[in-house]
């Protein structure tokens, strides 16, 4: 039974993630990106690596919960956190509408369709350019600060804005893997066919943690768009979704924390190489993903995790 | 809890900021460019004027070197746009903040300096209101509304059309092209008989093309961004056989840039351009430059390059007013006003607005010696950005 | 036609086997009875209700169950969170996206006593793809069980395992509570007359006949059929 | 009016057989192989590039550089599946795609190193530019010379996979690869052959595309999900029903830019999710 108590290299991975504040001070814009890209991950992996939905248009969510951040400060109130709630709220009312199609889906017409779906909202937010500022991006709005704490140049506030509010989703999915519901999602993964035969309404099972993952992307989105101040087209890309897709399989799908560690290998990585060869560093972040693929199947967890410890 | 984090930022940043300024002889540039994906080329383009200007005027301006860290958004990225410029403040201490090829980088990244209050030169974003985003920023490339309104009106008047059907590429600088031409075309007694906009990933134009010619209206007018896209509107030309004499072809400058030429051949002559830049110019200052970036580079410079090329003269020669002192209130009032011959003629920084003032050439595509050229043969001088002047208005 | 106008009637609480050539449409039989296949025309009626439109999973709340001739199980998961996760099912805290799972004491304890009546007890924590073939067998019956079902249908319980073990798992199938109506699909003879109290012989799609082990081993019609001559009526 | 029509129907047909001439080498390989191998639009662009280094370096003529370019992306797919493919048939799709985006950022930047971010040029032969008047309409030539490369295509590759031995074979050793090497099949030596087909067939691609759409190395990403596309909505494995999907999204894409283009890019799209819910095998898909 995948014991739900805290393991104690967890515990100390999370007081890990306290020390770009002290070692890294002149990184923290980075990791704050680092941190909301680790949560759009992780909200991937509720549906990729808990349930077997693979996506390629997740950014739809991210991209409205941005969207809804940034129209939000611009007409009404400026105040992120209740911003957060309504960009959750909005992704996850389309993620649940969205859900009655995809779960009917599997393989590479699932795929296909994520990614039309994707590309359909992308195109939607480029007409409706009076409303979203089209190709140029959200204007005129600006999100000061965070609960009295100045949004800075430094970007201390928006890091540990970025990182409260992923520890807390963290917490959050740490406990429906754990609850029987996660339990149901794993029976799905592991197949799909047996579970009508035990009474198990998998379309229900799949259509609640689709709107989950919708909302949590939401929310990743509404973090860069209070910790930026700038929404644009970019949140809603195909290259978006295709990004945290290799994220996740590259930190390896359906271990929680694949998510949050290929964020931090991948944009770490991203960020040096392109320090040092602004123009090819494409080509490093290549061999970094063939090489983790060769070496360390299922990713760089479920590399290690072979290593370390054979799974009992 | 949530103080000691902070208390324990707050130390670590003093700390930080107490290591030694670098080296008081040097003055610090941070370039923001796209240098990989979809844009890749314009940045190249634009950093290949860059180099060509210090290769030609040397790396020390006022008794400082000039030390240039060059950084990637990767394409449009907003967010990744306002990090790097944070990153070269905060961490790299730069003096100036340089390049933005991309309007929506371009906007994220003057926050940061007028938060910074760091100088910051825009090379090559072309929407207008880029200029308003912050207080320490010039333009050296070009304004959208500054060529296509002042082309509007001039095909309307001197250039004697009455109707016209716009083509434009569905994004920001596209609808910003679209409204200045109409404004200016209308403007000028003309009428705008209709309009479409391409999608912007669009392969294939001759659907577009087709449809333009069925309904033959007296002139089109076409903005497309650079890369794929003119050689593909080119070739739809070429096959649907637009008959030049009977419906004018007008486009901004990039619809007839060099690669675009090529692949169109033939097809392009007599297609009508206005833009303030093309490496063809005859001045002697153009010709040097060409020489000495073909030399560099193997190819010929465009209009990114020349927005890179001048923006470094405008740091050169603000520098050189303000003496070395990289202060943004100094060197602001330094560049404004601005003026220099640049290859691609006359032009300055407008001391209110502080975007760029140059001469628009109004061009047509000619056979000269064998090869397909933007021979201009109007031109409108000293052109300011009329969005710009409107805003005056409003404010004053 | 794979199965063309059955009549069956299973009364509550009889041991029924069905037996047939390979290719009569046993499997197709149970799939139709479960939902997994729509049938083109006819009813199928549980316990007075008509249940024919609906899906699979509202079936199995009603209390029609099955096994599966091929193991379909849940490779790495437990066969205690197997059984667990059938039950939860069963009880609708499946749902449950906040608590833990170990909260569900009465739910955990349902499933492992299940896995020991089939005497899994010694694999309730093992991976269920690292248990014996025997042991995924008896699982397969597990999960059935743990819906509470009012009719058991199992698909060759016993396929790939061995003679001696088949015999200890038709025994914890006899020992089943008798309020369960049980239907098997088996191919041993010896097993079928043994267990069996009603049998119902299947050959191309059709029942051929239905009777009581001493019925069905004199018809001529299955013997001839399907029990080939030399067939001698048990002792 | 009709005169347009036949024109939007001629020039999506064409824009169609471009589509299919791209994707047609990842329905082998994806669809017939079962690897999920995103970097096809890479070898399209080794065929690319073949063509233009030839052109313009060797002064090679169009034509003759079609078949090196065929070859150039084959051999470079047989050195691939030699060395990293073939490790991965077992492996999960999502370690495939992470193999094959890896390969695409590769060869993204290794282009750019080599060819400049410069979009190249394949200048075609006076035959084959211009338009030539039927009835009145004036067609692109080179749009039928490509009309009638992809038939040949298509024709010679429905008999090799359908009507020879060797085609047998491939389907077997796909199908089911442990009977296959039970029949004496040399499974290995089908797949690298199998999977040279596809690459060539998308290096080909690649260079018959320059003239319509250009080149440059960002080709590989940004004709990616139009592959994808096709393959999908035609069914996995299926010529003809690539050939069909093509020639589908090729005549709605045109016919929605002429006749509604305020629908823009949206139609395509709309299509495609259409025809995925009606079909989610695609159009011929078998599994």
């Amino acid at each position: 039974m995948a014991n739900a108590n805290v393991k104690p290299l967890e515990v100390v991975f999370w007081l890990a993630t306290l020390l770009p504040f002290v070692v890294t001070p002149n990184y923290l814009s980075l990791a704050s990106q680092i941190a909301i890209t680790a949560l759009f991950a992780l909200s991937l992996d509720l549906i990729l690596g808990y349930a077997g939905i693979v996506s390629l248009g997740h950014a739809a969510f991210f991209g409205v919960g941005a969207y809804t951040a940034g129209l939000i400060a611009k007409h009404y109130w400026t105040e992120p956190l209740s911003g957060l709630l309504a960009a959750g709220v909005a992704s996850g009312v389309l993620g649940y509408a969205l859900s009655h199609i995809v779960v009917r889906f599997r393989h590479l017409a699932l795929i296909m369709l994520t990614l039309g779906l994707g590309l359909l909202v992308h195109e939607a937010a480029n007409s409706a350019s009076a409303l979203t500022g089209g190709a140029d991006g959200l204007q005129g709005f600006r999100v000061p600060a965070v609960v009295g704490f100045k949004f800075d140049l430094y970007g201390t506030t928006a890091y540990a804005y970025a990182l409260a509010v992923l520890f807390s989703c963290f917490l959050i999915s740490r406990r429906i893997i754990h609850s029987p519901f996660g339990l149901a999602l794993r029976g799905i993964r592991e197949n799909a066919t047996r579970m009508p035969a035990i009474g198990a309404p998998s379309r229900a099972h799949l259509r609640k943690v689709y709107t989950i993952a919708a909302v949590m992307a939401g929310i990743a989105g509404a973090l860069l768009t209070h910790t930026t101040s700038t929404v644009s087209l970019e949140t809603l890309s195909f290259g978006r979704s295709a990004d945290v897709l290799v994220i996740l399989i590259l930190g390896g799908a359906g271990r929680l924390y694949g998510g949050i560690v290929g964020a931090i290998i991948y944009m770490v990585a991203r960020d040096q190489f392109s320090g040092i060869n602004p123009q090819y560093w494409y080509f490093w972040i290549g061999l970094l993903l063939v090489a983790v693929v060769m070496f360390l199947p299922n990713g760089i967890l479920g590399g290690l995790a072979k290593f370390s410890r054979p799974r009992s | 809890m949530k103080t000691t984090w902070l208390a324990a930022a707050l130390g670590a940043a003093a700390l930080a900021a107490a290591l030694p300024l670098h080296a008081q002889g040097t003055v610090r540039i941070g370039l923001v460019l796209t240098l990989s994906g979809q844009f890749a080329d314009a940045g190249n383009q634009l950093d290949n004027g860059i180099k060509t200007y210090m290769k030609q005027h040397g790396d020390s301006v006022a008794g400082k070197k000039i030390e240039i860290i060059r950084k990637d958004t990767g394409g449009p990225a907003p967010d990744v746009a306002k990090r790097l410029s944070q990153e070269l403040v905060v961490r790299d201490k730069v003096d100036i903040l340089a390049g933005y090829v991309l309007t929506p980088n371009a906007m994220a990244a003057g926050d940061v300096s007028a938060e910074a209050k760091k100088f910051m030169v825009v090379m090559n974003a072309a929407t207008s209101i880029v200029i308003t985003k912050s207080p320490y920023m010039i333009r050296t490339s070009v304004v959208l509304p500054q060529v296509m309104e002042t082309f509007g009106t001039w095909a309307a008047t001197k250039g004697g059309l009455k109707q016209n059907y716009t083509m434009v590429t569905d994004y920001g600088p596209g609808h910003d092209a679209e409204a200045a031409f109409q404004t200016g075309f209308k403007g000028a007694g003309g009428t705008i008989v209709g309009s479409v906009r391409f999608p912007v990933a669009n392969p294939d134009f001759s659907a577009f093309v087709q449809r333009a010619k069925d309904l033959a209206p007296q002139s089109i007018y076409i903005f497309i961004p650079g890369g794929a896209q003119p050689a593909a509107l080119g070739k739809a030309f070429a096959e649907r056989g637009i008959d030049l004499n009977k419906t004018k072809v007008l486009g901004s400058g990039e619809t007839t840039a060099e690669a675009a030429l090529k692949s169109m051949g033939d097809t392009a002559l007599g297609i009508i351009t206005a833009w303030h830049y093309d490496y063809k110019l005859d001045n002697k200052l153009n010709q040097a430059f060409v020489k000495e970036f073909y030399a560099m580079h193997g190819r010929n410079p465009d209009f990114f390059s020349i927005g890179g090329y001048d923006g470094m003269h405008a740091i050169y020669e603000t520098l050189k007013k303000t003496k070395g002192n990289t202060d943004a209130e100094a060197m602001i009032a330094a560049a404004k006003g601005l003026k220099w011959d640049s290859p691609r003629g006359p032009m300055g920084i407008d001391p209110e607005t502080r975007d760029v003032v140059q001469d628009v050439y109004i061009r047509r595509v000619q056979k000269v010696g064998g090869e397909l050229v933007n021979v201009p043969f109007d031109r409108v001088p000293q052109v300011k950005d009329p969005a710009g002047e409107r805003r005056k208005k409003q404010k004053s | 036609m794979v199965a063309q106008d059955v009549e069956l009637e299973l009364p509550q609480g009889v041991r029924h086997a069905l037996i047939g050539p390979n290719g009569a449409g046993k499997t197709t039989l149970i799939d139709l009875m479960t939902g997994m296949l729509a049938p083109d025309a006819g009813r199928i009626v549980l316990g007075g209700e008509d249940i024919t439109g609906l899906r699979p999973e509202a079936r199995v709340r009603r209390g029609l169950a099955r096994t599966f001739q091929i193991n379909t199980l849940f490779p790495q998961l437990t066969a205690l969170e197997s059984v667990a996760l059938a039950v939860l099912e069963r009880d609708g805290h499946a749902h449950n996206w906040w608590r833990g799972l170990s909260r569900f004491a009465t739910e955990l304890d349902e499933a492992a006593s299940i896995l020991q009546s089939l005497n899994l007890q010694k694999g309730l924590h093992r991976l269920t793809r690292e248990l014996a073939y025997g042991e995924q067998r008896l699982l397969e019956i597990a999960l059935a069980l743990a819906t509470r079902p009012r009719v058991l249908l199992l698909d060759e319980p016993a396929a790939g395992v061995p003679k001696d073990e088949s015999a200890e798992l038709f025994a914890a199938i006899a020992g089943l509570s008798s309020a369960l109506t049980v239907l098997f699909i088996e191919h041993d003879m010896d097993v079928v007359f043994r267990f069996a109290s009603r049998i119902h012989v299947m050959v191309g799609g059709r029942i051929l006949v239905q009777g009581t082990p001493d019925e069905i081993a004199r018809d001529p019609r299955v013997r001839e059929v399907y029990l080939g001559k030399a067939h001698r009526v048990p002792a | 009016m009709l005169a347009s029509l036949a024109g939007v129907l001629f020039d999506g047909f064409a824009y169609g057989m471009l589509l299919f001439l791209l994707s047609v080498g990842l329905t082998v390989t994806l669809g017939m192989m079962n690897f999920v191998n995103l970097a096809h639009c890479s070898f399209a662009m080794v065929g690319g590039y073949a063509t233009v280094t030839l052109m313009n370096k060797a002064g090679w003529p169009f034509l003759a550089t079609l078949p090196m370019a065929f070859i150039a992306a084959g051999l470079l797919s047989i050195f691939l599946e030699r060395t990293l493919y073939r490790r991965l048939y077992r492996a999960s799709d999502l370690d495939q795609c992470l193999l094959t985006i890896g390969i695409v950022f590769i060869s993204v930047a290794a282009f750019a190193w080599f060819f400049t971010s410069e979009q190249q040029s394949a200048p075609v032969p006076e035959y084959l530019r211009g338009s030539v008047q039927i009835l009145g309409q004036s067609f692109a030539t080179y749009r039928i010379f490509l009309i009638a490369v992809s038939l040949a295509i298509t024709a010679v590759l429905v008999l090799l996979l359908e009507r020879t031995r060797f085609g047998a074979r491939v389907r077997a050793a796909v199908d089911n690869q442990r009977m296959a090497r039970g029949l004496g099949i040399d499974v290995e030596r089908t797949f690298m052959i199998t999977f040279a087909l596809g690459g060539g067939l998308a290096g080909l691609g690649g260079a018959l595309a320059i003239q319509m759409v250009g080149l440059d190395p960002s080709f590989a990403l940004a004709y990616l999900v139009y592959v994808l596309i096709v393959v999908a909505v035609g069914g996995l494995g299926s010529i003809g029903g690539s050939f069909a999907a093509a020639v589908l999204l090729g005549i709605s894409d045109m016919a929605g830019k002429y006749y509604f283009p305020w629908l823009g890019a949206f139609l395509i799209y709309l299509v495609m999710v259409a025809l995925l819910m009606w079909r989610p095998l695609g159009l011929f898909g078998k599994r």
